[in-house]
Formats: structure tokens, sequence, C-alpha cells
């Protein structure tokens, strides 16, 4: 079976890769473009530790094919800063302590980028329900539904 | 002389005796002389046993003094999560 | 005798700065387990048994080896035998025998996940085709999963050679009970006949997983001369290396070790799995070959930590002074020996201040996955089981949970009932800041309730080496050798800074390898703060001393005419002479030419760590037409005795309490008859969301530990160690129901509460 | 396995009527199934190419949904939330806003699995799917489709391309609620829609009360309906439909819940429902 050769725009550059059938955006991110900013944590859609934005959608990796990403925009971690500007929400985890081993910490931002993208000010239950498919073990939660709120906060110039 | 405590099941290799009072200015001495009253307690304080010496717990610390009126108990090596 | 810390003034220690690693982590640039590639690397898998209990009759791997791609399979026979002896070594004492039977089933597979082999192929496709093409032919054997089952007589046994220790005379016969254990403070027959009031109650848990984000990774690569690397998500390197080592009888020195970034571990990556395996298929096959495991094997194959059955009787006076106290516990060690049985009983009553007490532990095998350390091993168990009887005698003498434990509380010079008396502690510190707060006096809801519950954890030093070189510029560089899972680095840092009274940003700290640095113990036991905290404060107190011996040489004054005060070195006094006063930077720029490079190392065995005490409050609301609990509110306090970076400790207490109150509502390992795994992966073993809970309060009490420069005692392990009983407490008051069993899912309490009429 | 992307119905019922091939159109739960090796297909048919799958048209009749169209789409959709809250409510709780940005009402409805939380939901609201195959196209409602677990009313090379949705009753209102042990993330232990209509009066005309998760496939529970017609829904009548839902379960003992708790909360589920259900038929 020969590959999917797939044109895609990701993090606004183009790039192109060859994958088969089976091989998930995740593994194409990770295996073919050395993208490892979005990890696997469950391979199932449990975790959100893949997240990624398709066409500003969000979306777990592991649950699209490497194939389906022909002619989207894919945004991943790597792409959230802007040259040494670090996004809002990046410099709010790092002021709030939101991560421990940071292992869900790209997934929960990009989560928490489209969150602020659709509604710029959530209640801390929105944020809470938004992001209850970002599973982090470490936080118990708390830091980071501060450090969105309060980056939330700042993009709203409040 | 230190008071000695030995702690939970290493009274199966003393015969039960639980306490004693041992001459050892240090954990390495305590342990010999442990050692050869008690033969068969011998292995388990090689095999990692922590001291107690006056409340403070001490592993892997067989150069660790012992005063001459300390209390000193032989309990299980703790680790963690 | 103990000298007592001054409460010093601190500049950088108490304040919050943004941790050195935080960048690479919001950026994605962190490396962790799965993160690396090597050129030329083969993807290895491991075909596990689908059977819980079972002799392997053969193995035949030849088809598997005649798939092209498939590079090698390897199978116990690649690994030699080990002799049962108990070594002290990483995680408390270890039997290699049982280790290397876990790592690949030697004549019997003893759980479903027991891995039987492992292929390495070009890819993992192939090599997920050659476990197919292995055939493995087995003869299914009765299995037995629960603890209490696992000790009838007539039980299935999973090791005939297994006989009881610490029983008197010794049994004949083999059993599923490996150890018994007791601990005996007083006369406990004694004190029940001393009390007014008696309460027994038998409470039952589940094994529970650590369920950590990332699953266990590694990438191993073996040369043709002997030596070897391996890349590995860990909490200990040189733990890792010590097993690798003897598992493949392999040289030490041979094998450089280095930790990724760990994506969580909370002590379930303080073992080996797929490491020995790694380096096994790289050795026969000359190539890099990485191992990940699917969410599927971590569940199946990694250690939860025990289930287990606590039987508590305690004694009390009407004044509420407890007079005798007594448990017993039954825990899952997995398939082999070794569950934390030993530090439960220890935890049992650590939180009182008793003369009676007894306490018996054992430690029981069954067939399911060995279980690893998990946060305060064991002691949340037991402690579930004694704080629930000790809210329950709040309740029948009518006294205030608070009022009741502050009667009883361990303080200084408690003798514990693992013998040795506490230092300074904090428990009745927590107690008043718990009366105190706004929480315990906040008024509740209909179908709501309040519970409090305490627990205690020792807190382990242990050997540690630090590296801190001054660099030409007057940077500096942190070696440690302790995985940094929550934040290690900025209180390393931090506690460098502070010694040389610098710019925290000044000192950029790294993990080294095992070929880096002396020996370092694993990040567990609450220790790595302590232990390589303490060994930086001495790296960096030999770089002053160094630096003032170079300014003694520049001055031509002798050394002992030189300090360093407010970050400058300066001459001593007028006698001294007068110079111009030198930054470290100045002495780093001439250090080369003044006998070389500056560099401050320290490797000791940490002693001197104290225990830490905490206490919790839960509020919850029980929806009375599901049984659902939901927490509205949580309050954890806690003991640090110095919070060096206090987000990081706040950050502590809050991971911990989440995973208390997961294990006490939902979490769970769920088997059917036929002994498999039901609930392996994130959907149906239930780890809390971020919707699920409230904001999780913290008060950071600072009781300092004298033994440590900066007053500081481990914190990781205890916030998991009360939440299950403030829990129950709460959703007893909140459901007019008292439960004895978790967890207390939806199912249990509707019909618990249907029963006693409050559905 | 082939990855195929037909864009026309034609195409892609040919593809399907192939041995092993299997319909991609969220992928939430058919990725997960390939990953774990429970399916190995020949050929996954994506049908997100196909233009109707992917929109939701309304008309004076009511709305045509695509069956690929997702969760999140759903919810965004100006009008749909106010007059099916119920329907959108349930697409909306399968998974987390990662799966609702993938996961569709054909996928959840053509898993098979008699917990999908969007099928109570649509089979309340009375949804007809369309069905396309080698030999044309055919409609059945949503509660015919599914026949058990894993088992479909459909046969090899159909699919279904998009669902009618009724236009909501002038007091009309629907609504649904499942029950979880957590509160995110969870297949459901209960699943329960109900739709019903209002006279002028306030009195009930109309009603479907549907249950997932309580037996081999969703139920529609006509006793559950009857309960509520001609009444106020009023307690008597609500006790009447937690008794007919009560009575409706047939369900198994699981990891997720015992019998005994699945039939019981039915009846608190379909009682909470119901009054949701009534409070927006009066609103409107």
């Amino acid at each position: 079976m020969a590959k999917h050769h797939v044109t895609t725009t990701v993090n606004g550059d183009p790039v192109e890769y060859l994958c088969e059938s089976e091989q998930t955006l995740l593994d194409c991110l990770r295996d073919e473009l050395d993208l490892i900013g979005a990890k696997e944590g469950c391979s199932s859609g449990d975790c959100g530790a893949c997240s990624v934005l398709i066409d500003g959608r969000l979306v777990c990796s592991c649950l699209v094919l490497g194939v389906e990403a022909e002619g989207k925009e894919v945004e991943t971690i790597e792409g959230m800063a802007q040259g040494d500007e670090l996004h809002p929400l990046q410099r709010k985890f790092l002021e709030h302590a939101a991560l421990q081993c940071g292992i869900c910490t790209p997934g929960v931002l990009i989560a928490a980028k489209a969150l602020l993208a659709k509604n710029p000010d959530p209640t801390e239950t929105q944020v809470r329900y938004w992001l209850a498919g970002n599973l982090c073990r470490c936080t118990g939660y708390d830091k980071i539904v501060r450090a969105v709120m309060d980056a939330a906060a700042e993009m709203r110039g409040a | 002389m230190a008071h000695v405590v030995l702690i939970g099941n290493l009274r199966q290799y003393t015969g039960d005796v639980t306490q004693l009072e041992v001459e050892a200015a240090t954990v390495r001495q305590l342990f010999r002389k442990l050692g050869e009253t008690f033969p068969e307690l011998a292995p388990h304080l090689e095999e990692g046993l922590a001291v107690a010496i006056d409340g403070q717990i001490y592993q892997d610390a067989l150069l660790e003094p012992i005063g001459p009126e300390s209390e000193v108990h032989i309990l299980p090596q703790i680790a963690g999560g | 005798m103990q000298e007592r810390v001054k409460k010093p003034q601190f500049d950088v220690v108490g304040t919050r700065p943004v941790r050195p690693d935080g960048v690479d982590k919001v950026t994605g640039r962190a490396k962790y387990g799965a993160d690396l590639k090597m050129a030329g690397q083969l993807v290895g898998k491991v075909l596990r048994s689908p059977h819980a209990h079972a002799r392997i009759k053969s193995i035949d791997v030849s088809k598997a080896l005649a798939l092209p791609g498939v590079k090698a399979v390897v199978t116990a026979e690649d690994f030699p035998g080990q002799p049962s002896e108990f070594i002290p070594a990483g995680e408390g004492v270890v039997n290699y025998r049982d280790m290397t039977s876990n790592v690949m089933a030697r004549a019997k597979v003893l759980y479903e996940g027991h891995a039987v082999a492992a292929v390495a192929a070009l890819n993992e496709k192939t090599a997920l085709a050659a476990l197919d093409a292995i055939k493995v032919e087995y003869e299914v054997l009765p299995h037995v999963i629960d603890e209490m089952e696992a000790i009838k007589p007539g039980a299935p046994i999973l090791h005939e050679d297994m006989i009881t220790t610490g029983v008197t005379p010794a049994p004949t016969k083999a059993s599923n009970i490996a150890k018994r254990v007791e601990f005996v403070l007083g006369d406990a027959a004694k004190g029940f006949g001393e009390a007014d009031l008696i309460v027994e109650r038998e409470f039952k848990t589940k094994a529970v997983h650590q369920g950590y984000i990332e699953p266990h990774a590694c990438l191993a690569s073996a040369s043709e001369d002997g030596s070897a690397e391996l890349w590995v998500t860990t909490q200990g390197h040189w733990v890792v290396r010590a097993y690798c080592a003897k598992l493949l009888g392999w040289e030490i020195g041979k094998i450089r070790v280095t930790s990724s970034e760990i994506g969580g571990g909370f002590g379930g990556k303080t073992v080996v799995y797929l490491e020995p395996l790694a380096l096994a298929l790289s050795k026969k096959t000359r190539r890099p070959v990485k191992m990940v495991m699917s969410r599927e094997e971590v569940f199946k194959a990694s250690g939860p930590t025990s289930g287990g059955t606590v039987k508590v009787k305690m004694g009390v006076k009407k004044d509420g002074r407890i007079t005798a106290a007594e448990a017993e516990i039954t825990l899952q060690a997995g398939a082999f020996q070794g569950s934390p049985v030993q530090p439960a009983c220890m935890c049992a009553f650590a939180n009182y201040d008793l003369e009676n007490v007894k306490v018996v532990g054992y430690d029981v095998v069954s067939n399911r996955p060995k279980v690893a350390a998990y946060r305060a091993p064991g002691g949340p168990i037991s402690t579930y089981g004694v704080e629930s009887v000790v809210d329950e005698i709040a309740e029948k003498l009518g006294m205030c949970p608070i009022e009741l434990r502050l009667k009883n509380a361990a303080k200084e010079g408690t003798r514990a009932a693992y013998g040795p008396k506490f230092g300074p502690v904090g428990l009745i510190e927590c107690l008043e800041a718990a009366k105190e707060s706004d929480h315990w006096k906040a008024p509740l809801g209909p179908n709501q309730g309040r519970g409090l519950a305490a627990g205690f954890w020792f807190n382990i030093g242990g050997e540690t080496t630090v590296s801190l070189q001054l660099n030409e510029d007057g940077t500096l560089t942190l070696m440690a050798g302790t995985p940094d899972i929550g934040g290690l680095r900025a209180s390393l840092c931090m506690m460098a800074a502070e010694e040389l009274k610098m710019d925290v940003s000044k000192i950029r700290p790294i993990i080294a390898d095992t070929s880096s640095l002396g020996y370092n113990f694993l990040t567990g036991g609450s220790r790595s703060t302590f232990s390589s905290g303490m060994a930086t404060v001495e790296a960096a107190r030999s770089i002053v001393k160094q630096a003032c011996g170079r300014a003694a040489k520049l001055w031509d004054i002798p050394e002992e005419a030189v300090t360093f005060e407010d970050g400058m070195i300066r001459p001593a006094g007028e006698n001294a002479g007068k110079h111009k006063p030198m930054s470290l930077s100045d002495i780093a720029k001439v250090a080369g030419k003044t006998g070389g490079a500056i560099v401050g190392y320290a490797a000791i065995s940490a002693q001197g760590a104290a225990p830490s005490f905490g206490v919790h409050i839960a509020d919850t609301e029980v929806d009375p037409g599901t049984g659902k609990v939901t927490v509205t509110r949580y309050t954890a306090i806690q003991d640090a005795g110095k919070a060096i970076h206090p987000s990081y400790v706040e950050g502590q207490y809050q991971g911990g309490a989440v995973q208390g109150i997961g294990w006490a509502l939902n979490e769970e390992y769920i088997y059917g008859a036929d002994g498999k795994l039901q609930n392996a992966g994130f959907l149906d073993y239930r780890v809390p969301v971020a919707s699920d809970l409230p904001m999780i309060d913290t008060i950071i009490i600072e009781v300092p530990n004298p033994r440590h420069p900066y007053g500081v005692r481990g914190i990781g392990e205890t916030p998991i160690v009360p939440p299950m009983a403030a829990i129950g407490a709460s959703v007893r008051r909140a459901s007019g129901v008292r439960f004895f069993e978790l967890p207390m899912s939806p199912p249990k309490v509707l019909k618990a509460m249907k029963a006693a009429g409050k559905a | 396995m082939r990855y195929e992307k037909p864009t026309t119905v034609e195409a892609a019922t040919a593809l399907l009527a192939g041995q092993g091939a299997r319909v991609l159109a969220g992928g939430t739960d058919l990725l997960v199934q390939i990953r774990s090796r429970i399916l190995n297909p020949d050929v996954v048919v994506d049908i997100k190419g196909i233009d109707t799958t992917r929109k939701i048209t309304k008309d004076t009749s009511g709305y045509t949904i695509g069956a690929a169209v997702t969760g999140a789409e759903l919810k965004e959709h100006p009008t749909l939330s106010k007059d099916w809250p119920g329907l959108v409510e349930g697409a909306n709780l399968i998974g987390s806003t990662q799966v609702q940005g993938r996961a569709s009402l054909g996928g959840n409805l053509c898993n098979g699995s008699p917990a999908a939380d969007s099928v109570p939901a649509m089979i309340a609201a009375g949804a007809v799917a369309t069905i396309a195959g080698p030999k044309g196209t055919r409609t059945l409602p949503v509660e015919d489709i599914m026949l058990a677990p894993r088992k479909l009313a459909l046969t090899a090379g159909e699919f279904i391309v998009s669902f009618k949705i009724p236009a909501r009753p002038a007091h009309g209102g629907d609504a649904y609620l499942r029950f979880i042990p957590r509160t995110e993330m969870d297949i459901a232990v209960v699943g329960c829609g109900v739709a019903l209509a209002l006279d002028a009066g306030g009195t009930c005309t109309a009603a479907r009360v549907a249950l997932g998760a309580v037996a081999a496939r969703p139920l529609l529970v006509e006793d559950g309906a009857k309960a509520l017609i001609g009444t106020k829904v009023d307690d008597a009548a609500l006790a009447k439909l937690e008794a007919a839902a009560k009575a409706a379960c047939k369900p198994i003992d699981d990891k997720r819940g015992t019998v005994e708790f699945r039939i019981d909360v039915a009846g608190t589920l379909a009682k909470r429902v119901a009054k949701i259900a009534l409070e927006r038929a009066r609103k409107v």
C-alpha cells in the first residue's frame, strides 16, 4: 500500500509528509515532522495531551488520521509563542506555577487558547468544563484554572 | 550504654528479645554487636534497616554516632512514592 | 543535641520565581521519555499474557523472527536467573528473582499483562505483527484476585515456595501470605479495659493506579564494546542503572542512564519494566531500540498500589482520650511479595499520642500486577480506616472532630507506635489552623456535609550528589541527580541563590546523567527538595569557601581574614587590610589563573528528614436521587517545615488532595470473574477531571525541621493521606450514611442511602 | 488498511459494499477501535467529502442534519439549540471538547453502543435517518436503527447520510440528561431524552421518552409518553413516568453500574428530564 502524500499547513508553515492510512495526525506530527510537543497519553481521546487545532477547531490529534490533515491548517504548541514573545497563556502558566511535570501542559495550553478564542471571558465553571478532556494528574487543576482566568483577563485588557 | 529497641518482626531473630543495652559509639558498631549477639539478625541488619537515634530516623548511615545515653530503635527502612 | 533553627530572614527562599525549566515546558520543547529519536532506531513491543494465571508450556518465536523487518526477540531465556535474596537497592529492599520474573515471566504468568516476550522490529506495524506470530502454549491455572480470597485455605497458590515469614513457628505449607508484621506499644488489652467507648470497624479499599499521564518509555542503545546508553522516564536513573545491570549481568559503569523530563511518577516510576528489555533487544540488534507502553499496558502491567482490608478497633474515655488502638491490615502485593504493608502499619496511628497500640499486617500475593510505590505507600489505606473510626468516635461522643484530635494529637516527644519519639512536628498547628479557617466555620447547604482527617508521612533523606560550577562569567550551572517532577530545579536554584546571595536566574540547573555525577537515590519519599537541597547548600557553601580562598590568595592575606557578606567577598576587618570587595563574578573571571575552575561538589547521605503532618477539610454534596458525591469545597493544611517555593508546595498539596479525591470517589481496578482487568484505560479508570473539582485551598504551616539548613521537611507524600477519610466523614454528614468501602461510587452510595431510608 | 474519501454518495456506497469497509465520520470511536486492534478494516471510507453529510439545513418541515456534522457545529448553529436544546446537549455530552470537535450524530449512532448520548435525544425528538445504499435511499426512524450492541439495521453498502429532525411544535420542548460518575468524559450509565408538546392550556398533547444504556439498545418508552400525554405533567404524571421508565429497563450489571442502580437512576432522570422539557415547552 503506497503512502499518502499529504500537503498541509502546520503553525503557518507549508509542510508535506508521507503517511500510511493508519497513522494518526499525532503520529505524523511526532514521527514525520518531529513536532514532539503534542504528547501521546492514551491513544483514545481520553487525556487530551495530544490536543491540536485543525482549522481553529480543538481536536485530539490521536483521533484524527494523518491523511485527514490534507489542505487543513494545523496549529500545535510549537506555534503558540511568537518569536521570543510567549503567549499570555504560556506566561500565566509560568507565573501561576500551573504545571508540575508538564506532560499535559502543551495540550492544556492549546485547549485553553481555543476556549479564549471562543469565549474571552469564561467563568471558572466554563473553564473547568472546557478543559475536562485534558487530564492533569499533578496539579489538581487549581492553578491551571487560575492561570487561564488570569490570562483571559489580561487578554481582555481587564 | 545505648538503650536499643527492636521494632516489628525483628524479635523473631532474637528469641523474642526486643530491648537491650549495647555499648556502641556508631551505628556500625551497634550492628556488629547485635549481629554477634543474634546471628540470625545479622543478614537483616545488612539488608537495610533504619535506626532512630533519640527519635531521629537514619537510613544507610553506618557512621552515625550514638550517644552513651541514646535511645536507639531499629526499624524497617522507609521509602516513599 | 539537636540544634534549633534560628528563624532566618530569607532573600530568595519563600519567593515565587518562574521555574528554570518552565519555558521549555510551555513551548513543547521539553523532551520526555517518548520524545527522543535516534538514527536507525527500532521499535520494541512486548507480548503480554492474556491469562491471570497460567503455566508457560512453550514459546515458539520462530515465525516472528522469520517476518521481514523483525530484528530480534527476547524471552526469559535472555535474562540470567536470579537467586531469591533481599538486597537493599532502590525502593527499599528488592528481590531480584521477583524483579526478573516480573519484567519477563519465567515458568508461569501471574497476571493478565505479564510480559512473556519482547520484539524489536523496523516499525510498529511489523513489531505488532511479530507479537501475533509468537506462539505461546499456556496451561491455564485457577486464579485469585481478592486479598481475602487469596489467604483462604484452598486458594490457588502463586508461588509454591512462599512460606509466610514473621510467624513462629514457621508454617510448613506454602501460602499467598508472604509476610506477617507486628508493631506493639504498651498493652492494648489493658487500654481497651479502661475505655468507655470502643468502636470496631472493617474497611475495604481497592487497588488504584498512580495515573501519571506519561506512559513508561525508554530508548536503549547498546554498543559492540559492551557499553550502553539508556534514555528513560524515571524517578531515579541510578536505580534504573543498578536494576538493569543486575538483571542483565552487565557492569554498572558501562551503562549510562539519562533521565528524560518525567511526565509524572508518584512512585510508579521507581522500578523497571521496559528498560532491561530494551537494553537486551538493543544488544541483540546493535541498534537503538525504543519502547513505549500503551495506556492499556500501563494499567495492566505497571504498578498500581494495593487494595486492602483494614480492621480498626479504638477505645476512648468519655472525655475523648484514646486508651487503646488496634489494627489489622491486609494488603495486596500483586503477583510478587512487597506490598507497602509495613509503612501502612507504621502510619496507621502516627497521628496520635497513644500508650497502647497493636498493629498487625499481612503482605498477600494474588494474580494482579505487582504493586509499585504510590505517594505515601500504604499510609492512605491504613489512615482511611483509622481516621474514619476517629470521626465516628467524635460523633458518638458528641465531640468536635478537631477537639478530639487535639486531645490526642502527636507532638514533640510523642512516642510513635513504631518506636521512636517525634522531634518538633506540626500536627497541632495544622489542627489549630483548621479550626481557625474560614472553611471550617462556613455554613453548609442542603445535602451537604463537612469532614476532616489528618495524615502523616515519615519522609526520607538518602544518597545525594550535587555539583555546582561557577562559570567564567559568574553564572552558575547546577547539576542534580534527582529527577525533577514538580519544580525541584526551581527550589534547588533558589537555595543556591540564597547561599550565594545572587539572582536566581543566574543559576541554570540540569538533571545530570549517571555518568556525570555521583550516586543519587531516586526522587521519592518526599526526599528530593530536602536531600538535593541539603547537598546544594553544601555545594554552594563550598563555592563560597573556594572563592574566599582565591580572594585571600589575591590579597595575600590568610583565608580566615576573608568573609562573604551580602554576596561580596570582603576582608574580614580592619586588620585584614583594605581590599576592594570582590563579587563571585570577579573571582570567576580570574579562577582559571588562580588554580582552576571553582566547582562545589557535595556527595552526601542526607540524614535528618522530618515527618510532615497534614489536615484536610472536605465539603461534599450528595445527590439523593443518584448517589453521586460532589466535592464542593476543599482545604489542605500541612506542615512544610519551610516552603522554599510556596507555589510548588501548594501544588503538591493540591495534586495529592485530588488524587485522594479520586481514590475516595471513583478510582478502582475492576476485575472480571476471568481475572482480567476491565477498565484498563482513562475512560473507565476515572481520574478526576477539571469539572469534578472546586478550587483546592491550601494553608502552609511552617514548623522548621531543625536538621535542615532552611528547615525543610518533605511534603509530597502526606497530601494523599487524609483525603479518603475526610471525604468519608463529609459524605457521612451529607448523606446520613457511614461508608466503609472505597470508592464511594454512586451505585454504592445510592444503595446504602436507600437501605437507610435516606434516598 | 486503505483510506478513501469519496465525494459522492454513489461512490461511497460502492466502496462500502466491499468486504471489510468501515465508515469514517468523526473517527472518535473508529480510530480507537482500530488502534486497540478491535477492528482491522481493509478500507475506511471517509464520508466527510460528501457535502450533504456535513451540512445543517432548515426548512418549514424541520432540520436536515448531515451525519458527519460535529457536536461543536450543532452547538454553533444559530437556531438549532433554541429549537432542540436537548438534542444539542446530548451530542455535546459525547466526550470532551476535543471529541465534540469531531464526533458526529451518525457516528455516535452507528458505533452501535446502547449508551450513545445523542441517540435517546434523537429518538425523543423523532429523528429519522436518511440511509443511502446500493439500491437507493430509504428512511428509518432512529429508534429502529440499532438492534443490539454493535448490530445495526443497515445492510452492506448502506450508510446514514443525514437525519431529519421535525420542526419543533408550537409549545414544544426537549431535554436530555445522562448519569455518569464524573461530570465529564464518562460513558452514560443511564441516559434519558424527553420531548413533549403542550396545548395552549398547558396540557401535554404529545410526548416521546427515550432511554439509553439500560438495555441492549436505546429504548423508546411508549408507557412513559402515555404517562405524560393528557396531563399537566404534574407530580402524579411524573411518578407514573418514573415507574414507566423503571419498568422499561432491562439493564445489565457491568463495570459502569449495577442493574438496580441503573433502574433507580432511570426513574430519577426521567422525572428530571421531563421537568426540564416542560419548562422549555412553557417558555416557547
